[in-house]
């Protein structure tokens, strides 16, 4: 086998595998849309004030499974799930849960940059405001895009449009917009791949940051973006059944050090090295 | 284990996920949005209603059979004849023409404001067409009977009544054009890019692209652009009653003046058939059939849409 | 290793006369096009010179008279259309957009229901206005017992609209990209503030201007008014909504069907004043989607 | 300056003022809505101008939905007045009853129907009753096509025909008139409500002919002439002489109008019938109608003084 | 540095630098779309059945180059070029030289599949037809479809939607649609980044066949297919000028083995080892 080609994150991996302590624990969990199962049977746990990353080549059922963690999914007709995932010991779908309160609780930014139509101030205000928070909305809004790094950057112009912002800064803007509503957790869905390589490194840095008081899930493409920020890497791919039907599947999940040194499954070592996906 | 140290920050278990205030608006506003979305259904439901009671007296009246088994119409005459061809037969002729018309010159602009058309040409364009859509149809009519007519009576060597199908259905070729442009061209629009670089790639032409791969992939979209200009040119109304007249008789020559069904409508309508009378019933019957027609022309361009749609994206 | 290369006459790149055929139906196109401005030209021009004599104050200062064509105008029929649009745009605009909110937003298409009211809208657009006419006979004159008045027209006219309105709201709503809804969603929002903070001030541009060319399309509408029976020779401005009332369009076929010359040229001349109310409209919807319309 | 009386302004003597200069017979307000025929509609439209002039508050809105339209809403109560064209039928009686409608009849005007052929038909001078009748009859339909087929002495001529829809008291009166019985017609002819239609037709086809009421022939001397018709007693040609003393047979007709006596009640509706029935001659020949002669003319008079005694 | 990740080929790479027998040359290539200039003084060129692979991050203009080739770009409103492409020694831009007859003799395989909504031997006589090509048309489709490698898993079906085929099975499809009108140069566009990984592995073989026949030019944004299949490889990037607008650039152009071994720039060792990207 040939060495992974990646930088890992040595000394601050904070957690051996007894240390886990558990925001969402996942049980048996298979995701439907309509009749199709698109992703089946995952079992993982995801540790808190960790970065949790998700890799797998296209198709595999990534986003699929980081939605039901704010039950984004939801919003899809026919999308539903089987299994559990719990949060700190509560169903997340059980029946008296509110998928708002949820939402509130478990942030997520996306792949392409989403600012809103509006100013900057607005675009960070927007989630205390739907949230009923009215007082101090100034300092909100500064805490919030102080902690996503773009504070400098933009205080100058809190009025001006989000949308006249580069890529970069329009996907810091929307973490600090997830910030702002004090999340627990905040869920990516490869937030850098619409990103030159300046803005990545910088996102990264902020995942870095945020780590220090936010557990976050990340999905991404790059092996090597995974291997640099996570502590924890779940690698799903998708297979054909029978009926010539293709399920996503976690393969491996496990800490990061040990997934691109010592891959205890065949398929996940052909991924990382790079022999598919 | 550190759990709950910083509320603010971290919510943390001890907080439920459940509701944390009732949300009442919302499931009020939604109901409210459903009634709005059902005012669509009552209207529908109002005129199978205004139809159906008189329709189904005159069919007690008049069997289907004299309806649909005659070519003499004049259900106000005495006495009263009741075959409804002669108006089919007109409402017919005048669409057909007017599709004539329509098809090619709407197809013809669309592919142009589509596939030729720089974005500025088409931001001019696609207004100037909106314009000719909004014309009230009585000027159009207006127009067929003061200038289209005496022009073609001018140019043509048969004789026009003074009121006649060609001229209407000119006009109301030139009515729907509008209707048919611009949805293909949306339809058109539609299509998705890659499939023209797929074609242009293979050293096709813009010509060759435009009607062997871009017309086939945006054909459910014409096809139903088309049904909607067919279903607008069956029932209009102001520019049949001012250019076609009303003469029902059965023919197809179409200089001459003949009435369509919403021409028939219009007149009797407007006019002193006394309420319950069997000739007020007529109107109804005439309107449930329009209403019909144009009904069974949207279920199947529905069904078109809807089978063609996955072909593509 | 010159021999692997392809000999130089093998390259020639020229075209082969494809450019006329090419040229041709370029022009084909183009020309078809024209037709329909044409006509679009030919029309305005024929009723401007139609219509020049009489196209003074007097057509819309006075009310119609059959005693004196000189004299006579349009006012009364140019305030009813002007009540019957305002009417129209309080009913049906927001009814439209509304149910174009519950058909994007909510509705489930998979369900039967939601499924029957689209293909509903979808069928009642294509619905001819003369039938239109016969639920406002049946229904919302006789039935409803609103009687000859604004409010009958009114309704009658907004039904008509309505799916106009609802299809192109839906278009423009449609044209938010899902990721703002995500991307509000995705803070704790709920639905209706997703729409009501985001989906709909992104989406006024477009509504607007489809709302507008819907009215304009409004504005035009004879037909059903015919079977309305709306009165012809109204010298009075309607005072309320159960006023009677005349409609421009109404005034202009019963213009156009008097037998007297002058009448024509006054048909001519209000049908200008028509046109004009129309562009006017049409050039406000399009200033605005050029003004707000977003590039996502 | 008069600006010495300013003393007097004072709140409440300006209102007490102002109600006492309120002219307190004139100003009359309110609706009114008539329907009918639309060949009454012209006379009582010159009516309602002349009246509105005077009486600006009050609006009176004419429609022309036909002598039957017009009597359909009568009778549902949703006008004062029906312009008729022909008598109302027993049935509309019986609609008007059933909705506790009463009503009187007043004949306003008379019409003389006019057969009108191109000036350049130069043959078609008079025509008798079998000749017109040999015309409009149903079998002549897709058969009597020249106008030779009329009378050998006729040239060759397409014979071209217009006329006023079905659904018109005129096209009623005609056919039973000529044909005998009422709607009884060929099909085959141009039917307009749009009297100008049968103008143009007529006025641009060489062997054309059709009929209308008289009014429009008076506009459109120029380019028509009347045809004399024969019942029997010579030619006569319409005029307001013939069909005022009735020599102009069959085809000279009453038009009436008919007020809702509870309607009557309102002093609008009284005034106008009132201001109707007084300048008569003048509204009618405005309007160009044939007038009444004095004898039809006393008879409205008494005919709507009684109608005002029955609404009290 | 750590050594890359990538599993070269190693024996069949016939050319040493001397043997390049070129196709194209590229002469100080910029490539404009308006007033932007997107890619900046490019020189390459493309050996005869050679496969020659563009990587760099996104946004670097490989797409923009690759379009270059058979004049694509021209059908982008705006777009044109300054420098020269020498198409065997003819200016591809010259003023005789007419686009169409360019894009027949150079195909194209796009990213996303992209076939006709036509029966799959439509598809495939499409290119000819369209061509003037009008005999022996039977033959052409199943040669092309043999060549695609796809003609025994269509062979039964040829009246079919060509839309009902799997996306592996539609991009072959694709292939044989270029290779039906008998071109000298395949371009593709990322032709895999829509498969998954078998399908990817069908492709890459189907690539190595070609080579035979045909000269390839291929964008992918995984370096490890370009390290398994192409035998040269040209590395681009962005970088910002002075005025703060970013520019494509063509930062190493070398045999396949040379760049991902012993790249001689930092850029292109960062990349390849998954610094950025
Ligand atoms: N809304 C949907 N309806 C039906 N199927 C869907 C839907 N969204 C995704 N899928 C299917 O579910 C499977 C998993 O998709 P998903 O988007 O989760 O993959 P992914 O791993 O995120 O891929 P990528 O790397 O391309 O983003 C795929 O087969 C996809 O086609
Ligand atoms: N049609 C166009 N008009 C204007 N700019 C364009 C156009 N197409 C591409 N660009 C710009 O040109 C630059 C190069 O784009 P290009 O698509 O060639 O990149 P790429 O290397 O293929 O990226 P990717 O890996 O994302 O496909 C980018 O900055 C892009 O925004
Ligand atoms: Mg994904
Ligand atoms: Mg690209």
């Amino acid at each position: 086998m040939t060495q992974p080609n990646v930088t890992l994150r040595g000394p601050e991996v904070p957690n051996t595998p007894g240390s886990l302590d558990p925001v969402f624990t996942v049980e048996d969990l298979s995701v439907f849309y309509g009749d199709y199962e698109a992703v089946r049977n995952v079992d993982m746990m995801i540790g808190r004030r960790e970065i949790t990353a998700m890799i797998g080549p296209s198709g595999c059922g990534k986003s699929t499974v980081l939605r039901c963690f704010n039950r984004m999914n939801d919003l899809i007709p026919g999308a539903h799930i089987k299994g559990k995932i719990l949060y700190h010991e509560e169903d997340l779908y059980g029946d008296h849960v509110d998928p708002i309160e949820v939402r509130r609780r478990i942030g997520m930014v996306f792949q392409k940059p989403n600012p809103f139509p509006k100013s900057i101030y607005d675009n960070v205000a927007y989630g205390p405001r739907v949230n009923g928070m009215k007082k101090n909305m100034d300092t909100v809004v500064e805490e919030a895009l102080n902690k996503a790094a773009l504070w400098d950057e933009v205080k100058d112009k809190l009025k001006q449009n989000a949308l006249s912002l580069s890529g970069g800064q329009q996907q810091r803007l929307c973490i600090a917009r997830a910030i702002a509503v004090k999340p627990e957790v905040i869920l990516m869905d490869e937030p850098c791949s619409a990103l030159d390589p300046i803005a990545t490194t910088k996102i990264e840095d902020l995942m870095q940051e945020l780590r220090q008081e936010y557990t976050i899930l990340i999905v991404t493409h790059n092996m090597q973006q995974a291997a640099r920020v996570s502590d924890r890497t779940a690698f799903f791919t998708a297979d054909v059944d029978s009926a010539g039907v293709r399920h996503g599947r976690l393969v491996e999940f496990d800490q990061t050090t040990r997934i691109f040194t010592k891959p205890s499954d065949k398929r996940t070592e052909d991924y990382i090295t790079g022999r598919f996906g | 284990m550190a759990a709950g140290h910083n509320r603010a920050t971290a919510p943390g278990p001890n907080r439920s996920l459940a509701r944390s205030r009732p949300r009442y608006g919302e499931a009020a506003i939604k109901v409210l949005l459903l009634a709005a979305a059902l005012v669509s259904i009552a209207t529908t439901l109002g005129i199978v209603a205004a139809l159906l009671e008189p329709t189904i007296e005159f069919f007690s009246e008049v069997s289907f059979g004299e309806f649909f088994g005659s070519t003499s119409w004049g259900p106000l005459f005495s006495p009263p004849a009741f075959g409804v061809w002669p108006i089919i037969v007109a409402t017919l002729e005048i669409t057909l023409i007017a599709v004539i018309v329509a098809i090619p010159l709407g197809l013809a602009a669309a592919i142009y404001l589509s596939e030729y058309a720089t974005t500025r040409v088409r931001k001019i364009f696609k207004p100037v067409l909106e314009v000719l859509a909004g014309i009230p149809t009585v000027v159009f009519g207006f127009f067929a009977f003061s200038f289209v007519t005496p022009l073609l009576q001018d140019i043509l060597p048969f004789t026009l009544d003074p009121r006649n199908a060609l001229s209407a259905g000119l006009l109301v070729g030139v009515m729907i054009i509008p209707i048919v442009a611009s949805l293909s061209e949306d339809a058109m629009s539609a299509v998705p890019r890659s499939l023209r670089e797929g074609s242009f790639a293979l050293g096709a032409s813009k010509m060759t692209t435009s009607v062997s791969v871009v017309l086939p992939a945006a054909f459910s979209g014409i096809v139903a652009a088309i049904i909607l200009a067919i279903s607008r040119a069956a029932g209009e109304t102001m520019i049949v009653a001012i250019a076609a007249g009303f003469k029902s008789i059965f023919t197809f020559n179409p200089g001459s003046e003949m009435a369509t069904m919403a021409a028939f409508i219009a007149s009797a309508g407007s006019g002193d058939a006394p309420v319950g009378s069997i000739a007020y019933k007529t109107i109804f019957a005439v309107g449930s059939l329009l209403f019909i027609m144009t009904f069974a022309m949207n279920w199947f361009s529905a069904r078109m849409v809807k089978k063609y749609r996955e072909v593509y994206e | 290793m010159a021999l692997l290369s392809t000999p130089r006459s093998q390259v020639d790149l020229v075209g082969k006369g494809r450019p006329i055929r090419e040229h041709l139906f370029r022009i084909a196109l183009l020309s078809s096009l024209a037709v329909a401005l044409i006509f679009l030209g030919l029309l305005l021009a024929y009723t401007l010179t139609e219509g020049w004599p009489r196209l003074d104050s007097r057509l819309w200062e006075n009310f119609p008279s059959v005693r004196r064509p000189e004299t006579s105008g349009v006012l009364s029929g140019i305030a009813g259309t002007l009540w019957i649009i305002g009417l129209t745009a309080v009913m049906a605009l927001p009814t439209g957009v509304l149910a174009a909110i519950y058909l994007e937003e909510y509705a489930d298409n998979t369900k039967w229901y939601n499924r029957l009211i689209e293909l509903n809208i979808a069928n009642l657009a294509a619905v001819p206005s003369i039938v239109y006419g016969i639920l406002g006979l049946g229904i919302i004159a006789r039935w409803l017992d609103f009687g000859f008045t604004v409010m009958t027209g009114a309704v009658t006219i907004s039904l008509l609209v309505l799916p106009i309105v609802i299809i192109s709201a839906r278009e423009a709503i449609r044209a938010v990209p899902p990721s703002i809804r995500e991307g509000s969603l995705a803070l704790g929002a709920t639905q209706w503030q997703t729409i009501y903070r985001q989906v709909l001030p992104a989406s006024i541009p477009g509504i607007a201007t489809g709302s507008i060319l819907a009215l304009s399309r409004a504005i035009g509408e004879a037909a059903p008014f015919l079977m309305l029976g709306a009165a012809t020779l109204v010298r009075f401005n309607p005072d309320g909504v159960w006023s009677s009332f005349t409609v421009l369009p109404l005034q202009i076929y019963n213009l156009i069907s008097q037998s007297r010359e002058e009448f024509h040229i006054l048909a001519a001349a209000a049908i200008v004043v028509l046109l004009a109310i129309l562009l006017l409209m049409n050039s406000l919807a399009i200033w605005l989607r050029n003004r707000y319309q977003k590039r996502w | 300056g008069g600006g010495e009386t300013g003393t007097t302004a004072d709140p409440g003597a300006e209102a007490t003022s102002g109600a006492e200069s309120a002219p307190a017979a004139a100003a009359l307000a309110g609706e009114i809505k008539i329907d009918g025929s639309s060949t009454v509609a012209p006379l009582i439209q010159v009516a309602a101008e002349i009246f509105g002039e005077e009486q600006p508050q009050v609006k009176l809105a004419v429609g022309t939905s036909g002598t039957g339209g017009g009597f359909e809403k009568f009778c549902a109560g949703e006008t004062a007045i029906a312009n008729a064209s022909r008598p109302i039928k027993d049935e509309e009686k019986a609609a008007c009853t059933a909705k506790a409608i009463n009503f009187g009849e007043l004949r306003v005007a008379t019409d003389a129907l006019t057969v009108v052929v191109p000036k350049e038909n130069t043959w078609a001078t008079c025509l008798t009753v079998d000749q017109l009748k040999k015309i409009w009859e149903p079998g002549a339909e897709g058969k009597v096509m020249t106008w030779d087929q009329v009378d050998p002495k006729f040239p060759k001529e397409d014979l071209k025909l217009f006329g006023p829809g079905t659904d018109s008291g005129t096209f009623e009166y005609f056919t039973e008139e000529i044909n005998g019985e009422k709607n009884v017609s060929r099909k085959d002819y141009s039917p307009s409500e749009d009297d100008n239609v049968i103008v143009q037709g007529v006025a641009g086809a060489k062997g054309g002919l059709g009929y209308f009421g008289y009014t429009y022939y008076e506009e459109n001397m120029d380019k028509l002439t009347a045809v004399q018709v024969d019942s029997g007693a010579g030619c006569v040609g319409p005029s307001a002489q013939s069909a005022q003393d009735g020599t102009y047979t069959p085809l000279s007709r009453p038009l009436f109008i008919y007020p809702n006596v509870t309607e009557l009640k309102r002093p609008e509706v009284t005034a106008f019938v009132d201001y109707l029935v007084a300048n008569i001659a003048t509204i009618a020949k405005d309007a160009k109608f044939i007038t009444l002669n004095p004898e039809q003319e006393a008879k409205l008079k008494t005919d709507s003084a009684s109608l005002k005694t029955q609404a009290g």
